[in-house]
């Protein structure tokens, strides 16, 4: 079945879920902190706009608050949070030079394609939004698994983690319509205490290090010099 | 029920005491007290739960069995245990200036935090809050990891933190798929009530349910430690404050591998395969083996014990995998005595690198002179951890050993070797620290050893003679799980 | 009466070893063109000896004084159990050939413990040497009574005997090797040439001699007595296990008389052998005794497979 | 009833151990005495008297030393008792204790042949009690606590009786193991020196490794058993194909052969024997290695049940190898302990050589003469550990009394210790299977079994039988020479070292009193060997089902197995054979009083200048030996000579330098620990300390189990 016969709310939801994949790549290709930033609230923003058309089109009100606290931790905590932090320690100006970037894009479109392959035995008998939507959120959690194996700079790390969180909730949101109240508070908050506590951290590392380098981190290995 | 409603309460309080009380003197002591009271809740349950039988929150939020009701008691215990030993460590801590009293509030704050998130996931009968307690838990300890500030302490945390929060994450994706498996048989209000899915668990979709497991098994993997996500597990071990060594290794790893269990029973179920129990093995099979050879180029000392915890955590993944009732029967024992064991033989660890002053293993020598019950301890502990009769950790290998060579036989040489030659690297690290000439330098430390003879005492007590209403408790868990008594 | 006879056997193997002794001497002499003395010199010698003062060692302990009477005593016990005219005696029953070699070891520790005694170089060389032989010696001595008793099926010398008496003359390929083995363990357990020169005092290629060197008198005199015996015991063994004939089966006069007669031929035939031997061949130096002995081992080993695969 | 006094045997050890623990609460008691005081003021004086000495500083740890022991000699009485009983009444006692695992108590079972090694636990462990308060004395509380010493000593001879009692794999692997982790403390008890650690280490690890086996041999069995049931009943019933019987046999052997210390997995032995107190080698040496043994018969005769050939070729060869690497090593030995470590390797590779026979003649279905061997391997076992223990006892008094180990070092000590000196002798005339002693009494007995060999039919057996004995005979040949050299030149000739010129008889009678009841039971066997032979019958009869009664026909004089005609030997006759020559000779001689002995120096050869280092030393013995199988030991021997003067002729100085190695440690255990250590290395590499390849880690495999699944 083609996507002309589907209902708005699918299309809508299928855009969302193209839109969200692209914006995972541009993270992935990113090598400047603040419009890594940027595009990661992007997502959040995508992200909850399509809590907000589940919401009204599976008119279920629970999932509008998820939306809001999405728009708040995602959209505007978060970022707002990360540039302090990058405009304090002032590297906003210092690109991260990807190494074989090309490498990279190729690996993460083989994923999304991966991901298909991996969901599509399991949801034959399933509306195919579903499949889609699951599959976009899979890719965009392994995209974000790549992003942080990919980039070396801390704070493309938090993004990354951040990214994957994102994932999983368009994950909860487009095959399950949300999870439980109980859960998503619980999601949301730890998520907030996350951000925080990176937030301590990259202060630490800095201190220590005076970079936010990833890679000269390895005091503690078991490497024979 | 309202004891488990209490628990919860009173590590919430513990929190916001510390948080805001930490500071004062004695708060060790009270943070003892904490947990005595948490104890004798979790005493008073434990009876409850072996008088009238297992009980479901009336919100279904959460469920006590048989299973989980020996974690719970455990965890209790050796948060207790631990908090009279970590009285005397920070004491001395705080003595030698390693510690602040700002650091000292964040550490027993963290402390009463992490073992609200150990109860949270023990009795969570959601599948996602379960979930939200094993983030809560990893948070809580990032904080105790990094609390001495030092540049590794900063690295082990930052590690930690990542990883597991990576690792947590592909777990969540796990449960979001479990929930939408759930939700296509229908009532979506429990959908992620365990108890609910044990039931009807072969109807879930069989394939997303498989995919649930490989990302449950990953994230919580993660947790436990199976060789190759177990890189974080070193080193917050050996960074961190002794104590948080001891509750990391004796208790979160126990709880990670509980969430697996509970999840594999519902995949098993749905499955009506041994396709999770053979990832479990394989996983297993492969964290005891490289633990096993990592134990013989260890320098320092809690890496060294940190790794042991793979090795065991390995051989409990391995034997809840064969699936048999024998083997699961032995990793019930197994996680009870590994985890008594395990905490001991840190606290001891503690105190011998107080004595030295360092934690490299080659400056540590001849800790039966400086200090014999240090050495004793960590002697006999070590002779514990290691297999050797009469402790329970003897029994468990021996069951899953003969539970192995009654299902697959071919594999009994790897555990051989694995057991050989972590015999071999725990011994070779350890006889020179306790015996020998000791190392100019070494002073004895003020060291309360009360807990490490308790829980040598009951390893003891368990490798002799199992206690009836345990042995019911496993052997009910053993139905539970592998659908059949042991013998 | 046959434990009296017994008795008599015994006494009359201990009365004979020296003038079996004397015997060889002569032929040595004969056949070396020198003037002899006479047969009887053997006994001479002891009766000087026994009525000398023996002179011993400070360095000396009690050990090195009772070993000559521990060493005859377990040399006349061998001699009660060989037989020597007559078989089915009792004493024979008492202790089989495998207690025999047993005997030999008990002698011979004392010996070299006697050697080590008194602490000289000579002493501990003559032990060490003696240890090494005999533990060479030993298994291929046993080897060879193995395939003897595996044929007879008994250990017991006196039945084993009869076995073969009562199977009339039979070739045995295995008797042939282990009578070859039996002589050549023979040889250098008595250390005759070309093992140890018992003709020789006070070179660094003795053994037997260097151990005794200390001894004196009555001691002397036992020790000398005793390896007479072993020589007559070997002598006996041979003869009388792979050549029986003659020998006394049921208990007559004539026929005790008989056998008597037959043994002393056989002896003196043996020693004959022995003389000429001892005559054309030169001394081996230690290290070659090694292959001499394991040479016998290989004959014993060779006449046990040839029992086992071509006998049965 | 008879349970019970097994039962007490084990208690009591198990007190001895505990009251050990006491040994540092002297001040605990003095305080319990003044406060009783305050509590019954009136209490008989002379009570008072006796308690305030007892708690005196001095006489404190005096008196508990004592107590200690005197409780062990109790808990051996009761052994022999015990096993004594069971032998006597044939029957089979069973039992069960609530403990173990919540649906297998642990079983218990006492049949003839566990109470024929609770007879040969229970008679060494009175000698050692009456040898140890003696030799402890000797150190000092604060280095080596008595604390632990009597603990672990406790817990050690308790392990080992409970290990012949167990009746079920887990309880027998709890004893086992017992037995074990408590000798690695003793072992470990004098740990100042390095090599003493090292021993240790070895002996743990390599006891666990051995653990392993054996539970894997028990889990092929319970795999087979029905009701995956540990208990021996069950064992015995599992009806197990041939391959796997076999390979349940290998394990076995490999796991109880570790402990036995059969070539190639004997190194830990000399290494732990030596370091360990000497009392504890006895134990460990005379005892321990016999409850391997133990394990291995009733794992291969009395579970395995069937028997099959190719195991007897095995064990002929394996105990071959054994015995005869273990004399070669033995010769060429030193340290005194360690030689007899060594010769113990040897013994049990005797042993283990005759059940091998004994197993052949059963599978070959010769019952009778299967029983004999039997007999001929317990027997052994059963004068090993009575000459074994007086060795490593008489060792401990030498070294006490000498400060030496060295062979080489000593000399002369039957002067300066007479008695020693002759129950040493005893031991040494034992070992070396001289007739009238008990080691003769089995190996002729092992000789019988070989030459038995004519029932057979296969060819290969019957040639491979009699091979073995010759390799039998060269071991007696070489032990005699082995133990000529120990006693010659530990107690003969002059001393070679000042503290062997000063060395004293031991005072304590009770070290004495251990080694003269060891010694006087080695001759009583030896005259008497039918006092044990009907006991051993009975342990044949149970185990084989198959007494060899009408095969050894037993009266107090002949011993005679098959036939009359067979073989024959009555030790007794050849005892007054011996002393009716011996006497007549003795008496005529020394009849006339002129004939007094003269002493005088020794003859010089007209030299002059006598002096010990003249003598042959140990070394220099072995010497000719060691020329003629030089293939057998790794050696390393360095001469060099100072020359000076014109064209250097003139020799000054000599220095000579011999080391031999075991092969083994070459050949098998360096590489190992070598290629541990790489591979060690190698998987080190994975932890790279970069979080990023972690993340790779996880993120690989989460693709690959995602690949796996779809």
């Amino acid at each position: 079945m083609n996507i002309e016969n589907l209902d708005f709310y699918t299309q809508a939801i299928l855009t969302l879920a193209a839109l969200i994949g692209l914006t995972s790549f541009l993270m992935l290709g990113q090598g400047r902190l603040l419009r890594l930033v940027f595009v990661f609230a992007l997502q959040g923003l995508l992200l909850a706009i399509a809590t907000a058309l589940a919401a009204y089109s599976l008119n279920e009100p629970h999932l509008y608050i998820s939306a809001v606290i999405t728009l708040a931790l995602k959209v505007f905590l978060i970022p707002w949070m990360i540039r302090r932090q990058i405009f304090k320690m002032n590297i906003h100006r210092d690109t991260e030079a990807l190494k074989n970037k090309t490498a990279v894009m190729l690996g993460g479109a083989s994923l999304v394609v991966f991901s298909y392959y991996v969901l599509h035995p399991v949801l034959h008998n399933t509306p195919v939004v579903m499949l889609n939507a699951l599959a976009t959120s899979l890719s965009v959690v392994l995209l974000g698994m790549l992003l942080m194996i990919s980039h070396r700079q801390a704070i493309a790390h938090v993004v990354g983690f951040m990214s994957i969180e994102n994932g999983l909730f368009f994950a909860a949101i487009v095959s399950t319509n949300g999870m439980p109240m109980v859960v998503e508070l619980g999601i949301a908050f730890d998520v907030l205490v996350a951000a925080i506590l990176f937030g301590i951290f990259f202060l630490h590392i800095r201190s220590s290090i005076d970079s936010l380098d990833v890679d000269m981190l390895n005091r503690l290995n078991e490497v024979d010099k | 029920m309202i004891a488990v409603y209490l628990l919860l309460l009173l590590s919430v309080t513990g929190i916001f005491y510390f948080a805001l009380l930490g500071h004062r003197p004695q708060v060790g002591r009270i943070n003892t007290w904490f947990n005595t009271a948490s104890f004798l809740i979790t005493v008073w349950l434990a009876i409850n739960i072996f008088l009238n039988g297992n009980i479901i929150s009336a919100n279904q939020l959460f469920i006590v069995d048989s299973f989980n009701i020996y974690l719970i008691v455990l965890t209790a215990f050796v948060g207790l245990t631990t908090s009279i030993f970590s009285d005397a460590y920070m004491a001395h801590e705080k003595e030698i200036g390693r510690l602040t009293d700002k650091r000292l509030k964040v550490y027993y704050a963290m402390y009463q935090g992490f073992m609200l998130a150990m109860y949270l996931v023990l009795v969570s009968n959601n599948m996602g809050m379960m979930w939200v307690a094993m983030e809560a838990a990893t948070l809580a300890t990032v904080m105790l990891v990094s609390l001495y500030r030092t540049p590794e302490s900063i690295e082990a945390a930052w590690k930690y933190f990542i990883l597991c929060g990576v690792g947590i994450a592909q777990a969540m994706f796990g449960t979001i798929l479990l929930y939408y498996a759930a939700i296509q048989i229908g009532d979506v209000e429990n959908a992620l009530l365990w108890s609910v899915l044990y039931e009807s668990a072969e109807h879930l979709n069989p394939e997303i349910m498989e995919i649930a497991f490989v990302f449950m098994l990953v994230g919580y993997g993660t947790k436990i430690g199976l060789v190759p996500l177990h890189n974080w597990l070193p080193d917050a071990h050996s960074e961190g404050p002794t104590p948080m060594s001891a509750v990391l290794s004796g208790l979160l790893l126990n709880d990670a591998l509980y969430a697996v269990v509970r999840n594999k029973m519902l995949v098993d179920g749905a499955t009506q395969s041994h396709i999770a129990g053979f990832f479990m093995m394989g996983f297993g099979l492969l964290s005891f083996l490289v633990a096993a050879i990592f134990l013989n180029r260890q320098k320092d000392i809690k890496r060294l014990f940190s790794y042991s915890s793979i090795e065991h955590m390995g051989l409990m993944t391995f034997s809840f995998g064969l699936g048999t009732p024998l083997s699961t029967f032995a990793a019930l024992l197994h996680m009870m005595v590994h985890s008594l064991t395990k905490s001991a033989i840190f606290v001891t660890v503690g105190h011998a690198s107080q004595i030295a002053g360092t934690q490299r293993i080659e400056k540590i020598r001849g800790l039966i002179k400086t200090q014999p019950t240090v050495g004793w301890g960590l002697l006999i502990g070590t002779l514990a951890i290691a297999g050797f009769p009469p402790f329970g950790v003897f029994t468990s290998e021996f069951l899953v050993l003969l539970a192995t060579m009654q299902s697959y036989p071919w594999l009994t040489p790897l555990l051989l070797l694995g057991i050989g030659l972590a015999g071999a690297g725990l011994f070779r690290n350890i006889q020179p620290m306790v015996y020998g000439k000791q190392s100019d330098g070494q002073l004895p430390v003020q060291a309360n050893l009360w807990p490490v003879m308790i829980h040598l005492a009951l390893v003891l007590w368990l490798g002799l003679a199992i206690p009836t209403f345990l042995a019911d408790w496993f052997s009910q868990a053993t139905v539970l799980i592998s659908g059949s008594a042991p013998l | 009466m046959n434990w009296l006879l017994a008795l008599i056997q015994t006494l009359l193997f201990v009365s004979l070893a020296p003038l079996l002794a004397g015997w060889i001497k002569f032929c040595k002499c004969y056949l070396q063109n020198r003037k002899a003395p006479s047969l009887f010199q053997p006994y001479r010698d002891l009766w000087k000896l026994t009525h000398k003062q023996p002179v011993v060692s400070e360095q000396a302990s009690w050990l090195f004084v009772i070993a000559p009477y521990i060493i005859f005593s377990a040399m006349v016990l061998a001699a009660s159990v060989v037989p020597l005219i007559a078989v089915n005696l009792p004493t024979a029953a008492s202790a089989d050939i495998i207690v025999l070699v047993g005997f030999f070891a008990f002698a011979r520790f004392f010996l070299t413990l006697a050697g080590l005694d008194v602490g000289t170089a000579f002493g501990g060389m003559g032990a060490s040497r003696e240890m090494t032989i005999s533990s060479l010696a030993e298994p291929a001595m046993l080897m060879a009574i193995f395939t003897l008793t595996m044929t007879a099926s008994s250990t017991n010398l006196s039945f084993a005997i009869g076995y073969v008496l009562e199977h009339g003359t039979v070739l045995r390929p295995s008797f042939i090797f282990a009578l070859f083995a039996m002589i050549l363990v023979a040889i250098a357990e008595t250390g005759r040439i070309p093992v140890d020169n018992p003709a020789t005092h006070l070179e660094l290629t003795m053994i037997h001699e260097a151990m005794i060197l200390e001894y004196s008198g009555r001691h002397l005199a036992l020790i000398e007595w005793a390896s007479q015996l072993k020589l007559m015991l070997y002598g006996v063994l041979i003869a009388n296990i792979f050549f029986p004939w003659g020998i006394a089966e049921q208990l007559s006069f004539s026929a005790l008389g008989y056998g008597l007669l037959n043994i002393l031929a056989k002896l003196a035939v043996l020693a004959l052998l022995l003389a000429v031997s001892e005559t054309l061949f030169a001394k081996m130096r230690l290290f070659r005794v090694q292959e001499y002995l394991s040479f016998a081992y290989l004959l014993a080993l060779l006449g046990l497979l040839s029992h086992i695969i071509l006998e049965s | 009833m008879i349970l019970f006094l097994a039962y007490c045997a084990v208690i009591f050890s198990l007190l001895s151990g505990f009251l050990a623990l006491l040994m540092r609460q002297r001040n605990t008691f003095s305080a319990l005495f003044i406060y009783g005081l305050e509590k019954i003021p009136k209490l008989p004086q002379s009570y008072l008297q006796i308690i305030n000495t007892c708690l005196s500083e001095k006489y404190y740890p005096l008196y508990l030393q004592r107590l200690v022991f005197f409780l062990l000699g109790i808990s051996g009485v009761f052994a022999v008792l015990a096993g004594l009983s069971i032998l006597i009444n044939q029957g089979v006692e069973t039992d069960q204790l609530s403990l173990g695992l919540p649906w297998l108590p642990w079983h218990v079972r006492f049949d003839s042949l566990s109470g024929l090694f609770y007879l040969i636990i229970g008679i060494a462990v009175i000698a050692t009690s009456l040898y140890g308060p003696g030799y402890v004395k000797g150190y000092d509380e604060q280095h080596h606590p008595f604390a632990v010493l009597g603990l672990f000593t406790g817990i050690f001879i308790a392990g080992m009786l409970m290990v012949l009692l167990a009746d079920d794999a887990f309880f027998f692997m709890i004893a086992w193991e017992l037995m074990s982790v408590s000798s690695y403390f003793l072992v470990a008890f004098q740990h100042e020196q390095s090599a003493n650690r090292r021993a240790a280490f070895l002996y743990l690890i390599m006891a666990q490794v051995g653990a392993m086996f054996i539970i894997l041999g028990f889990g092929v069995l319970t795999s087979y058993a029905d009701g995956y049931s540990f208990t021996f009943d069950a064992l015995r019933h599992a009806e197990l194909s041939t391959s796997w019987a076999t390979i349940a046999f290998v394990l076995s052997l490999i796991g109880f052969g570790m402990k036995a210390g059969l070539v190639p997995v004997h190194v830990w032995l000399p290494e732990a024997h030596p370091v360990a107190p000497s009392h504890i080698s006895a134990l460990m040496s005379g005892v321990m290695l016999k409850v391997a043994l133990y394990g291995m018969i009733r794992f291969c005769f009395d579970l395995l049940g069937d028997v099959q050939t190719q195991w007897g070729v095995v064990l002929i060869i394996i105990g071959a190898i054994s015995a005869l690497g273990g004399i070669f090593y033995a010769l060429m030995q030193t340290n005194l302990k360690r030689l007899l470590a060594y010769s113990s390797v040897e013994n049990m590779g005797i042993i283990f050589m005759v059940l091998g026979l004994s197993i052949i003649f059963q599978a070959q279905g010769h019952p009778e003469i299967a029983a004999l061997g039997f007999i001929a391997a317990l027997f052994h076992a059963f004068n090993h550990s009575l000459f074994k223990s007086l060795l490593f006892l008489g060792a401990g008094v030498i070294q006490h009394q000498v400060h030496e180990l060295n062979i080489g070092l000593m000399g002369g000590l039957i002067k300066r210790m007479p008695h020693t000196s002759k129950l040493m002798l005893v031991a040494c005339m034992s070992i070396s299977s001289l007739p009238l002693f008990n080691g003769f009494v089995s190996e002729w007995l092992a000789f019988q079994t070989a030459l038995q060999v004519d029932v057979l039919e296969d060819g290969v057996l019957r040639s491979l039988i009699p091979v073995a004995a010759a390799a039998l005979a060269l071991t007696a040949a070489l032990a005699a020479a082995c133990f000529v050299k120990v006693y010659g030149i530990v107690f003969l000739g002059q001393a070679r070292s000042r503290n062997s010129e000063k060395a004293q008889e031991i005072d304590d009678k009770g070290m004495l009193a251990g080694l003269s009841l060891l010694a006087g039971l080695c001759f009583l066997f030896g005259v008497f060997p039918a006092i044990i032979i009907q006991f051993l019958n009975q342990v044949a009869s149970q185990i084989l089902a198959q007494s060899s009664a009408n095969t050894i026909n037993i009266d107090w004089l002949w011993l005679t197995p098959v036939s009359a005609e067979h073989a024959s030997y009555a030790a007794p006759l050849v005892l007054m054979g011996v002393l009716i020559a011996g006497a007549i000779c003795y008496r005529y001689l020394r009849r006339d009083p002129a004939m007094a002995l003269r002493k005088s120096d020794t003859w010089d050869c007209g030299y002059g200048g006598l002096t010990p280092r003249m003598q042959y030393d140990c070394i220099s013995f072995s010497m000719p030996l060691r020329r003629i199988f030089s293939k057998v030991w790794q050696i390393e021997e360095t001469i060099d000579k100072q020359q000076q003067g014109a064209h250097s002729q003139q020799v000054t100085d000599i220095q000579y330098q011999l080391s031999i190695q075991d092969y083994s440690w070459a050949k098998i255990y360096y590489p190992i620990e070598k290629m541990v250590n790489h591979l060690a290395r190698l998987v080190g590499r994975i932890q790279t300390g970069n979080i990023r390849v972690y993340l790779a880690y996880s993120f690989a495999t989460l693709i690959v189990l995602l690949w796996m699944v779809s």
